[in-house]
Parts: structure tokens; sequence; C-alpha cells
């Protein structure tokens, strides 16, 4: 028993006895397995991280047990420690830990408490098998583990349909991309003969130009891997074309959000790409399909940011947007960057999503920043810890001297861009740096619109509600609640102002420790560890090979001109400066710039009318040829399974299957004869 | 010659009677049509020397199956009148199907030959001298031992089937209970008395 | 070989037939009240007969019937099946009066019929064990006589069976005649010579017969309305045994007799079981009744393990084996969470909509049920990912990957109807309770199926894949 | 003696019409079971004519096991329609789609 394997299986312990003794356990008792068995495994994951940082500990395989023994394939489960993974561990347990205790404030409320924390440590579990994985097999069983729990977490409040119907999208679009990962690893099977990641990493390089015969041409067997795979990581990491259902995972609890959908398994695509690195290195056009479907993320999402106005949304764009900074730093082979920028990203983006908890923990479950404002005295501790991550996403520092956490890594993804000197690196600095403005703005507009300006806490129903059922004042002002602007194109009309009564609350100590603890992570965890990370010199020997590291790019990252090195600081003061001018100095400006520009607005709010595309392409026909077969029938099915193109492609079909099965003898005869015919006229004619 | 004719007459009977069976409207006539074809299969099949098969057709269908056809026909009293024979929408295609399929059966099936090898792997190969039924029972008896019992399981079988499925336990029907009748004892059904003279008699 | 020394190699089938034939006599003198009594002589029956499995080897009857490793493998897990569908008879037929003696004696006779078809290597034990399986299963179906849809099923299922037997007949009689023999050695003899039409055409029409039997597209129609309509154990039994028998005969005689023609059947194979998969995953999304539901998930998943027969390699064979094996587990849990499902007043609910919530109300079946769901769609940490893996393997093994690719892509089809039923009892709101269940045995029936395709599963792997390798390997 | 292919053809017709007859009927069950009936019979014609061709009795053999099954079969094609009829009380086959889809 090492100490992986304790940090592997504590959570999977505490998972199953949390979840078989469920209700007989209390919810005490489950809350305190799970928690304790997480801070157990994130005790025992730094001291392996800070093995790997002092150089005394090097890559180990650790075997559990023989899974699949068949011919050319075997597959053993072994868990495998390395500077890779000791990264992912650290993020993973620490932010699961700290999740865990948060979710003790914020779920405190729940009737099923002991489900919740199975599932979380459930999750836990499946992230570090992924993470551990030696094999890529391995590595698919963590991978579907973590999209199986993420189901099950996002659907967590079952009563909501709109969390039901999260749920499913993003199984469904998830599906889409295990799918591509699923064949991408069926193909490196059939190429390099093993699912060993090491083999297949040391062979890489010999396939390089070899060809492979696919869907009738013949392509590059690297390039063809890369991409499977990539498609993979597009679905998991919610790259453009897939990213669909994170926004819309937002309704799952927000712990999970900060846990799942900010910190750790929408990291997993970035995860296998950096950990078969030395893969993508062999095929430079699977790297420049990276760099490009990463850096559109990163632009699309920090625009569609600027305009929501859901604060976990904000959030989740946010994290989109982050998410395609680390694809293509990876893209443009700064592998150590991207890394990098995922490591300061789990704390900082957890510490928002955790921090907008506790803002809407405290607004009585008030989503909306149109109804925030003025609750900087409300909430102080809340109010500072996420300044601390404003500060870190935006990247506020001095260079050479002190920064916070993004500063350190967004600044060296931007530079890496522009000194890999290729064209997709080229145009990728120009979105980042544009995107850096973004992310700037919509940073600080959340901050602005939640704790500075005027309270307009009066147009929430949630506040009236609260306010009614807890004091009962009849005689307050009641507002036109159909003016609170359900209607999103509303969003910078007139708003109702005032408090309505209502005070709000500090959350308590089992939330804003974690906070705390976070905002140390976004403070100095860029300033700590910038070195071993990135650094020319000190990253060859930290990461010892368990990512392709190129000490020529780290080199000339550092040599950029100095344009390019203030470039980040530059836009990052800019968009402070427009967020500030926009939401304190003059509050009109919103409403008047969204007047003016109403076509580009309308296009941002509706998020590039990507869910409004796939409603045209997949489901409309899909629809059609559904009420083609089914004239009076069913219609609710179709509707139940809404817009998701293959969803609803597939219930057509269904349709059309059961309509042949009329119930009729003859019908089922004669489908037989029509079998029988068939194959009796190809075997006649071949 | 005589064979020749012997066999058009029997396969063109045969194949009326049995389209006559599919499309005769009352399916009484139907298993008379049936019974018919089943008449010409067996000359057709005595033709080609399997007498005992043939005779055990004309028993055992004609004898057995169709008599329980037409018994089923009579019994379910099904209306005479609502049963025209109506045809399935996909009739055309089904017709299309059907012709395109025998087509190549007959196609696949006419360019059969006894080749060397076929002959070579015979399992019991007719013998001269023994009848026909004779030979069929020897291999029946000795051989095919183990399947002749697995038919006899089927019928086995099919005979619970049928109890199961249609027998009905009827209330209120005498039944002849053998051994309570032999139990019955002259003193416990007879009894003397002396009955006085002027009193009547008691029951 | 002496009679004695053939009947000694059909031990299981003497003391299945003598067995049945005596509880016939029981049960004639015994009634209907000695119905339980008769079941478990009968699974007792089952019993012994799986224990004399594999005591002696060989081939029987001058090649009528064989005994081999295959044969036994297949017997092992279609007596198992039996016995599971006739334990759980009692239950159900009494709470509608209709509990009949002659259940388990049906159940064994087919049985014997099964026992047949899986040892044949000849035609004619092939067609006899089979007509003696399938009029055992055409009364069963319709053996709740009074309840209209039994009797309808019963009757869809006879007439497209007796024509599926016609199709499969008329294939055997051009095999006989074209190639002089019965025997499989024979008639493979004689296609390795090369194939005349009159060969390809038996080879076809004996399949498409076959094909019927396990519910392959397009021979499946009768599959949903013969599973709804049938008493629940019925179609547990439907779903397992006989589906486990028809395949194994399926693939002794495509590899024993028509393997010499390997390139002929094997797109037919391969086209039934794309076919199959996709059709059972389409179909089953909007059904509402979850036999039906099963149904078409049997269709599914009989066409993921024939695409271990298309491989046509020992391996594929081993994986179409083992599939069968962990999918009768399977199919057999969820059949018997079906009947866990009565309303307050003890009547059978078959409406999926029903499950609503049902992790509340009886939080244990509904994750037995929702790892049987999971474990059919071949979701990997469960058991039932396994079997898919093999057959995957064995395909791309012999440079067939573009079809395992295809068959991965229909498995996703398959996930998303398994997936409904999980949430309509994870996350809708709770519909009526069902009735507390009263048997412990069923409990512990489906908590017994549920570990074996849990994870915990892959700790038989050695075995089973042992098992089913050596079953493969006495075929090739 | 006639051509095995006039036994052979004769028994594919005999085939189709069988087939044609289990789907072709609308409105009467009896009728898809004698069908049946005749598919059997084809058989037995193919089965009696290759024995008689080929001098093997294994055809005879296996014709007399397909008539002792197919008179089971009939007995409980009988005794199912006869319970769905006092079901039902009708045999029409347009009416036997209580379960579909």
């Amino acid at each position: 028993m090492t100490n992986i394997d304790i940090i592997v299986f504590a959570p999977l312990l505490a998972a199953i006895i949390a979840g078989l003794g469920n209700r007989m356990l209390g919810n005490t008792v489950a809350k305190a397995i799970t928690t304790g068995a997480l801070f157990l495994s994130c005790a025992l994951s730094w001291p392996i991280f800070f093995g790997f940082l002092s150089g005394s500990t090097s890559t180990s395989v650790v075997p559990v047990l023989d899974l699949i023994h068949s011919g050319d394939l075997n597959v053993s489960w072994s868990l495998r420690v390395d500077a890779l993974t000791a990264v992912m561990l650290v993020v993973v347990t620490s932010v699961s830990a700290l999740v865990h205790l948060y979710s003790w404030g914020y779920m405190a409320e729940d009737d099923s408490q002991p489900r919740f924390f199975a599932y979380l440590s459930l999750f836990t579990f499946a992230m570090l098998m992924l993470v551990t994985a030696d094999s890529l097999v391995q590595m698919f069983f963590g991978w579907e583990g973590v999209g199986l729990a993420s189901y099950l977490l996002i659907g967590f409040w079952y009563h909501k349909p709109s969390a039901n119907a999260a749920a499913i999208k993003a199984f469904v679009v998830n599906r889409v991309g295990d799918f591509g990962f699923s064949l991408g690893i069926f193909g490196t099977f059939l190429v390099f003969g093993t699912v060993s990641i090491p083999v297949i990493l040391a062979a890489a390089p010999g396939m390089a130009g070899s060809t492979i015969g696919f869907l009738g041409g013949r392509f590059d067997t690297m390039t063809v891997l890369c991409l499977l795979l990539f498609v993979g990581a597009m679905g998991k990491s919610a790259q453009l074309g897939l990213h669909t259902w994170l926004p819309d995972a937002m309704e799952g609890p927000t712990p999970v959000s900060a846990l799942i959908h900010a910190a750790t398994m929408v990291t997993a695509g970035v995860f296998m790409v950096c950990r078969l690195s030395p893969m993508f290195q062999t095929s430079p056009f699977a790297m420049h399909t990276v760099t490009y479907v990463g850096a559109a993320t990163a632009l699309f999402a920090a625009t569609v940011g600027t305009t929501q106005t859901d604060i976990k949304r904000v959030i989740a764009y946010s994290t989109c947007s982050q998410l395609g900074y680390m694809f293509f730093a990876a893209g443009v082979g700064a592998y150590g960057a991207a890394m990098f920028h995922l490591f300061t990203h789990a704390f900082f983006k957890a510490l928002l999503f955790l921090g907008a908890g506790s803002v809407i923990h405290s607004m009585h479950h008030e989503q909306d920043m149109r109804h925030y404002g003025a609750l900087r005295k409300h909430i102080p501790i809340t109010f500072w810890t996420m300044t601390a991550g404003t500060l870190a996403i935006t990247g506020v520092g001095i260079a050479g001297v002190f920064g916070f956490a993004g500063f350190y890594s967004k600044d060296a993804i931007i530079e890496a861009t522009f000194a890999s000197g290729t064209t997709s690196g080229g145009i990728a600095f120009a979105i980042a740096v544009f995107a850096a403005l973004l992310t700037s703005f919509y940073s600080w507009r959340l901050l602005f619109l939640t704790f500075f300006g005027k309270a307009r806490w009066a147009g929430s129903e949630h506040i009236q509600h609260a306010v009614h059922a807890h004091h009962d004042h009849p005689e307050h002002e009641h507002p036109d609640e159909e003016g609170a602007g359900s209607d999103p194109h509303a969003a910078h009309g007139p708003v109702v102002t005032g408090t309505a009564g209502y005070h709000p609350h500090e959350s308590p100590w089992s939330m804003l420790v974690p906070l705390i603890l976070l905002t140390l992570g976004a403070m100095f965890a860029g300033f700590l560890f910038h070195g071993p990370f990135i650094g020319a010199e000190e990253g060859a020997g930290f990461w010892k090979g368990s990512v392709y590291f190129d000490e020529h790019l780290m080199h000339a990252m550092h040599g950029v001109p100095l344009w390019v090195k203030y470039s980040a600081t530059a836009v990052m003061l800019t968009g402070f400066a427009i967020a500030w001018w926009a939401y304190i100095k003059d509050t009109s400006i919103p409403g008047r710039f969204t007047a003016t520009f109403r076509g580009l607005y309308a296009f941002l709010l509706n998020k590039w009318y990507f869910d409004e595309l796939y409603d045209l392409l997949f489901v409309r026909p899909v629809f059609a040829i559904g009420r083609f077969f089914w004239k009076a029938g069913d219609v609710g099915t179709i509707d139940r399974f809404g817009p998701d193109g293959v969803a609803a492609m597939v219930v057509g079909s269904g349709a059309a299957a059961r309509r042949l099965q009329s119930g009729y003898l003859y019908t089922y005869a004669l489908v037989m004869l029509l079998g029988l015919s068939a194959v009796a006229t190809w075997a006649m004619l071949r | 010659m005589i064979q020749l004719i012997a066999f058009y007459l029997f396969a063109v009977m045969v194949v009326g009677s049995a389209a006559l069976t599919i499309f005769a409207r009352n399916p009484v006539h139907s298993v008379l049509w049936l019974i018919l074809a089943f008449f010409n299969a067996a000359g057709l099949m005595l033709l080609a020397g399997a007498e005992f098969i043939a005779m055990l057709l004309i028993i055992v269908y004609v004898g057995a199956v169709a008599v329980l056809f037409l018994f089923v026909v009579m019994m379910l009293d099904i209306d005479f009148a609502e049963l025209r024979s109506g045809f399935a929408r996909y009739a055309p295609l089904g017709v299309l199907l059907i012709v395109v399929l025998a087509a190549e059966m007959i196609f696949a099936v006419g360019a059969w030959s006894a080749g060397s090898l076929a002959l070579s792997q015979r399992i019991a190969p007719t013998p001269d001298e023994i009848p026909n039924i004779q030979a069929l029972g020897t291999l029946i008896y000795t051989r095919y031992l183990f399947i002749f019992e697995a038919a006899g399981l089927v019928l086995l079988v099919a005979m619970i089937g049928a109890i199961v499925l249609t027998h009905r336990a009827r209330g209120g029907v005498r039944v002849q209970n053998v051994w309570q009748q032999n139990k019955r004892r002259p003193q416990d059904a007879v009894r003397n008395i002396n009955q006085p003279v002027g009193q009547g008699v008691e029951l | 070989m002496s009679m004695i020394a053939s009947l000694a190699l059909t031990l299981p089938e003497l003391i299945l037939s003598t067995g049945a034939l005596l509880l016939l006599l029981v049960a004639a003198w015994g009634g209907d009240g000695s119905s339980r009594l008769i079941s478990w002589a009968s699974v007792a029956l089952l019993a012994i007969a799986g224990l004399s499995l594999g005591c002696a080897n060989g081939v029987a009857f001058d090649g009528l019937y064989k005994a081999d490793a295959f044969s036994n493998f297949a017997k092992a897990l279609v007596y198992a099946a039996a016995a599971v569908s006739i334990l759980i008879a009692p239950r159900f037929f009494e709470a509608r009066g209709a509990m009949r003696a002659e259940y388990p004696i049906l159940i064994l006779l087919s049985s014997v019929g099964m026992g047949m078809m899986v040892s044949a290597t000849d035609l004619l034990t092939l067609y006899v064990g089979l007509e003696l399986q399938s009029l055992a299963a055409y009364v069963l179906a319709s053996f709740m006589r009074r309840d209209s849809r039994s009797a309808e099923a019963g009757l869809k299922y006879f007439v497209l069976g007796a024509l599926a037997s016609g199709i499969l007949l008329y294939g055997i009689s051009l095999l006989y005649g074209f190639t002089g023999t019965t025997q499989f050695g024979g008639v493979a003899t004689a296609l390795g010579d090369g194939i005349s039409h009159g060969e390809l055409f038996g080879l076809v029409f004996v399949m498409a017969g076959l094909a019927f039997k396990i519910s392959a597209v397009p021979f499946h129609m009768w599959t949903p309305d013969v599973y709804e309509g049938a008493p629940t154990p019925v179609t547990a039994f439907f779903a397992s045994a006989p589906k486990v028998a028809a395949m194994a005969l399926l693939v002794r005689i495509a590899v024993d007799a028509m393997g010499p023609a390997t390139s002929s059947w094997q797109q037919i194979v391969i086209f039934a079981a794309l076919a199959s998969t996709i059709l059972g995953g389409v179909a089953a999304i909007g059904q509402v009744n979850i036999k039906r539901l099963l149904a078409y998930s049997s269709i599914n998943n009989v066409g993921f393990a024939l695409f271990g027969l298309a491989a046509g390699t020992p391996d594929g064979v081993a994986a179409t084996m083992s599939y069968m094996a962990v999918y009768i587990v399977m199919t057999l849990g969820s059949f018997l969470c079906v009947l866990q499902m009565r309303n307050a007043a003890g009547d059978a609910v078959e409406d999926i909509a029903s499950l609503s919530g049902l992790s509340r109300t009886r939080p244990g079946l509904a994750a037995a049920f929702a790892i049987f769901m999971f474990s059919l769609a071949g979701i990997p940490p469960l058991f039932g990912f396994w079997p898919k893996f093999l057959v995957f393997d064995a395909l791309v093994a012999i440079g067939l990957w573009p079809l395992a690719m295809i068959g991965i892509a229909t498995s996703v089809i398959g996930a998303f109807y398994y997936l409904k039923i999980v949430k309509t009892m994870y996350f809708d709101e709770p519909a009526p309770a069902y009735a507390p269940s009263a048997s412990r045995m069923e409990n512990g029936l489906i908590a017994l199926s549920a570990v074996a395709v849990s994870p915990l599963g892959y700790l038989a792997i050695p075995l089973l894949g042992a098992l089913s390798m050596a079953a493969a390997r006495a075929l090739f | 003696m006639i051509g095995i292919q006039h036994y052979l053809v004769v028994s594919a017709i005999l085939f189709a019409i069988g087939v044609f007859g289990i789907f072709l009927n609308r409105k009467n069950v009896i009728i898809i079971l004698m069908a049946i009936e005749l598919i059997l019979l084809s058989v037995n014609l193919n089965f009696v004519a290759f024995s008689a061709y080929l001098h093997d009795l294994v055809g005879q053999v296996f014709a007399m096991f397909v008539l002792t099954v197919a008179a089971g079969e009939a007995a409980i094609g009988l005794a199912i329609l006869v319970i769905y009829f006092r079901g039902r009380g009708t045999i029409a086959v347009d009416d036997i789609n209580r379960m579909k889809g």
C-alpha cells in the first residue's frame, strides 16, 4: 500500500461508504468520511508534488490489477506518477477537498447530502484514475467515470426540469467527444499494437510520416490519430462546437461547478493533450488544429462572457475561454505553459465559482447580476476573496516583482504564442491579447455589478420571495415584477433599485475557509511555481520528459520584445478602465452601447446562435422525418428529448422503426420475406 | 410415358389445389383443397419410389391433421360471411418478392446433378433387395433411435400443450369414480327394515 | 460405437427427459397443487443435468450428436437460465391463479430440445431439437390462456416461428440434396469442393431460419410483440435460454458445417449484426412498455454477439459465447426487476413511467436496475463492457476495424435509452410506490446477478475466458 | 424416370404459394396455418425427391420426422388458435394487433 494507492482509493472507499450507507449513516458521518478522505488524499499529494519540485522523486508506476488479457491487448491497471500527474494530483485533491468542505455550508439545507458527497468523492476517484492512467484504456475508464459522475451531479437537483435537460445534454454532447476519443484509442492500438502510454509515446516519433487508410482516403497516421483524440478533448474541455453543454451545466449545485466545470474535469482534455504531447508533436497539422480551435474558443467564449447576466454563466464562459488559452498554448508547443495555466486557473477559477456560490447563497439563490449591487459591505470576506480571484484571472502584476497567479501563466502563454513564430501562433497571439482585454472587462464587470453601485435587489423574485417568507412585510414597496427583466434582451434596460428590505448575510465559515485558502493559491501559485513550470532551465528538470518540453521555445519566450511582454498588462488595464467607466462612473453607457450596436449585442447575447444553428442543422430535419413517419403519433416523445441534434435524429429513426412494427402478422411475414429475398438475391449475384 | 403423364397430372393438381387452398373464401373449402393437395403430393412421392412416406402422408395428414383442421374450423363457429378473404395492402410488393424468390429458387435447384462427391457422402444408400418400409424401419430403430425418441418427446409436448391450453375443467359434470364404487359395500347401500303395517314409509 | 456408450454421452438429455416424464406423472396425480414441488424437482433435475456435463465427451450415434466443451458451455448457460425461469414462475402465476404443474415440465422438455440443438452435428438432430424447443415455447408464450395478450403473443410466435422453421427446413433440404448428406462434417466437405447455387441457397435459408430464433434483424419482428404479451417469467426464459441455444447452434453450424464457405456467410452475418444493433437501438427509444424495451434491447445485444461470429475466428467465437454468458445474466436480472413491478393491488405494471422516482421508493431495486441497464449499454466500469470489448477486439484482430468502429458508434445509440430508464428512476418525480417485494429468493437472485455484472464481475474473467476459449477451440 | 428438376420446381412453387398464403391473407388465421402445412409439404417433396435421386434413405427418414413434427405443430397451432378465439371471439388476421410499436 503506497501513498498513491491511498490517494486514489481513499475517495472511492469514502464514496462507497457514503453512497451505500446513505441515510443510515446520517448526514454528518457521511460528510465527515468523504471530506476526511479527501483531505487525507490532499495531504499525501502535496509531498509528491514537492518531491518533483525538489527533484528528489522520480517517475514511478504502481501496478494494481491485470484487467484485460486478450490476444495482443494487455491492459493492466497501474498508477503512474510523474511530474505531470503530480501537478494534476495536487490540483484535483486540493480543489476537491476544499469543495467538500465548502459543501458543508452550501448544501446544509439539502435533503440528500450523503448522496451528494458520495457523488463528489466518486467523481474525485474517477478523475484520479484519469490522471494516473498508464494506458489509454485506463484513461478512457477515468474519462467515462468523470462523465458519469458529472452527469449525476449536474442532474443532482432532479426536480428541476432544466437540470435534467442540462444533464442529458452534457451526456449526449460528451458522447460525441467520447466517440472520437474511443476511435482514437482504437486507431492507436491498431497502429502501435499497444495501449500503454509510455510505449506509444516512445514509438510515436518513429511513426511520423506514415499513412493510414481512413474513410476511403489515405492520411497521415499521426494526424488522424491526434485529431480523433483531440475530438475527445474538445468534448470534455468544451471547445468551440462541443461547448454547448458547459454553460447549461451550471444548473448543478455551485460547488459542483467549481470542482468539475472549472478546476478538474474540463481540464482533462488539456491534460490528455499534454500527456500525449510527444504524439501531437509529430503532426504539425494536428498542432495547428489545436491552436486554431483553442484560439477560436478563447475568442468566442470571451465575447459571449461580456454580455451574460447570470453570474455563473459569466464564469462558465470565462472557463471556456481560459481552456481555449490552454489549448492554443499546447498547440504552439508550450505544454509547460498550458499546464501552468491549468494549475493556476484551477485555483482562481475555483475561487471565483465558490465566491459566486457564496454570493448566491447570501442572495437567496438569486443568480442574476442585474439584481445584485452594493454587496461589498454586506459580505466583505466574499468580496475580498473574489477581488483576489479577479486580480488573478485578469493577470495583475509587475514583472520581476510580484504578480497574481494569472499574471505568470497567461503572460507565459501570450509570449509563447508570439515566440513560436508560426502563422497559427501569430493569429493565436492576436486573439490572446484581444481575449485578455475582454477577460479583464467581463471579470471586472462581474465584480462591479455584484459588489458596487446601488442595491438592485428589489427586482429579484427570489429576494421578494425570501423577504415575504421570512419577514412578511406586506406594506413594503412592490416593484413591478414583470419589469424585473426575465427577458434577456432587456439586460441593460431600466432596473429596479432598492433593497426590498432584504439583509444579505455572510456565508458560514465552512464556506469562507475554502475561499480564503483558495485566495492564497490565487495570489501565490504563480509567483511560487513559475520557475519549475515554465522556466527555460528549471522546466526540463521538473517535467523530466513527462510532457514534451521545448527548451528553444522557452528561451525564445523569455526573449520576446518588451511590447509583447507589456501588451497583456496594457490590455488588462484597458479592460479595467472600460469596465470601471461603464459600470461605476456612468452606468448609462451599457444601455446606450447596446442600443447602438443592437445586432452585435444580440449576436453575443445569443452565444453566436450556436444552439439555433444546431437546431437548424440537426433537430429540424429530424423532426421533419419524425413527423413524416408519425403523423398523429406521440409528439411528446420528441419534444421531451428536445433540441439535441443527435438525440432527435435517433428518436426520428426510432419512430420509423416502430411504425414498421405495425402489429400485423402479414407485415412481419413480409419483412422476413423481404430479408430472405434480399439475402438470396445478394448471394445469387455475387 | 404413363409415368410422365401421371407426374404432370399430379404436379398440376397439387399446385392448383395448393393455390385454391390459399384463395378459397370458405375455410372448409380450403381444408378440402388442402386434402386434395396432400393426395396429389402423395402421388408424386409414389412416383419417386417412396411408398411408405406417401402412405404416411395420407394417413397422418389426411387422416389426422386435415381432419383436425376441419374440426377446428367447424368448432370455432365462424361467421363465414365476414370472412371474405381480403388482400393485404402490400400484396403487389409481396407478389413481386415471391416471384423473384421463386425464380431464384428454381434457378438454383435447376442445376442439380448427383456428383461423385454427393454420392460418396451418402449415409444410408437405398438397399435394393429390401422393401422401402423395412429399410426405413431398420434405420429408424438403429441409427436414428435417438431422434426417434426425441420425436416422441415432440409429440408429447404437443399433447401436453394442447391439453394445457384448451382443457377446461367443467363444474357439474358427473364423473365415474371407480375407487368409490368399488369401496362401497352392500351394507352401505342397502338397508333392510321390517316395516310395520299401516304406518307408511319413512325415507 | 455401441448404443450404450452413445446413450452415456447424452446423459444430460436422458436425465432431463426421464425426469420430465416422471414429473408429468406426479403432475397428473397431484394436479396443480403440486406445482411448487414439481418446480423444485425440476430445478434439481437441471442442476443434476448440469453436474453431469463434461462427464464424457465424444461423438454419439454415428455423428448425430456431439458432447464437447462447446456444447457443455452452452448447456450450462441454458440450464441455469431455465432454472431461473422456473424459480420465478410460481409466485407470478399464483398471483393470477394460473399456475399449472405443466409449466416446469414444458421448460424441462424445452431444455432437452436446446441440449440437442447445441450438441447437434447433424441437420436432423438440429431440426428435431429446434422443434422440440419451439413447440414448448409456443405453448409457454400463450400459457396465460385467459389473457388475450398472451394468446396473441402465442399466435404470432407460432405463425412466424412456423414460417421460419419452414424456411430453415427448405434450406436443409437443399443442403441435403446438393451435398448428399445431413452431417455437418459432410456438408463442410462438399462446400469445400466449391459452392453451387443450390448449396448457397441452402446456406442462406438455414441462416435465415436460425436468425429468427435469435431474433436478428430482419427476422426479429416477432420479438417485441411476443415479449410484451407472454407472461413475464416466460419472457425472461425466451430472452435467455433459447437465445443462447440458437446462438450456439448458429455458431456451430456456421463453423462446423459452413466453415469452408465462410466468405459466403460472413457478410450476411455482418449485415444482420449491424442491422440488429442499429434497429434494436433506435426502435427502443420512445417505448413505454418495459418488456418491449427489453425486447429491443435483446435484439440490440444479439447484434453485438453476432459481431463475434462475423469475425469467424476462435477469438471471435469465444467472444460471442462470453457475450451470451454475460448477456443472460444481465437480461435475467432485468426481467427479475420487471417482476418486482407490481402496484399496490399486486397487479403487474409494465409501463416505464411507473418506474419514476424508484430510487426513493425502492433504492435497492433502482440501483440493481440501473446496474443492469448500464451493463446492457456496455458502459465501461460495468461487466457488460467486457464482452462488447472482446467482440470488437476479435473484429480488429482480423482487420475489420471499420466495422468495429461502426459497432462502437451504434453502442452509443443504445446507451441512450438505457440511460432514459436510469433517468426516470433517479430524476423523475416518484410515481406511486410498488408493492413491497415478498420473495426473498427473487431479491437474492437480483442481488446475485447485479453483483455478477458489477465491476466485481471482472474477477470472473479468467474462468469465463478460459471456458469460452475452450468452447471455441472445440469447434476449430 | 422423370428428371429431378421437375420435382424441385413443383416443390419451389408450392413453397412460394405457402409463403404467399401467409402474408396475403387478412381475414382468417386458419388459412395461414394451412399455408404452413403447404410449406412443409413442399419441403417433404424436396426430401423425397432428393432421396430418390441420390439413392439415399436419409431424405425419407428426414421427411418422416418432418411429418411427425408437423403433426405436433398443427396440434399446437390449432390449440393456440382456439384459446385466442375464446378470448377475442375472432380469428381475423386484421384484428390480431393489440400489441405493436
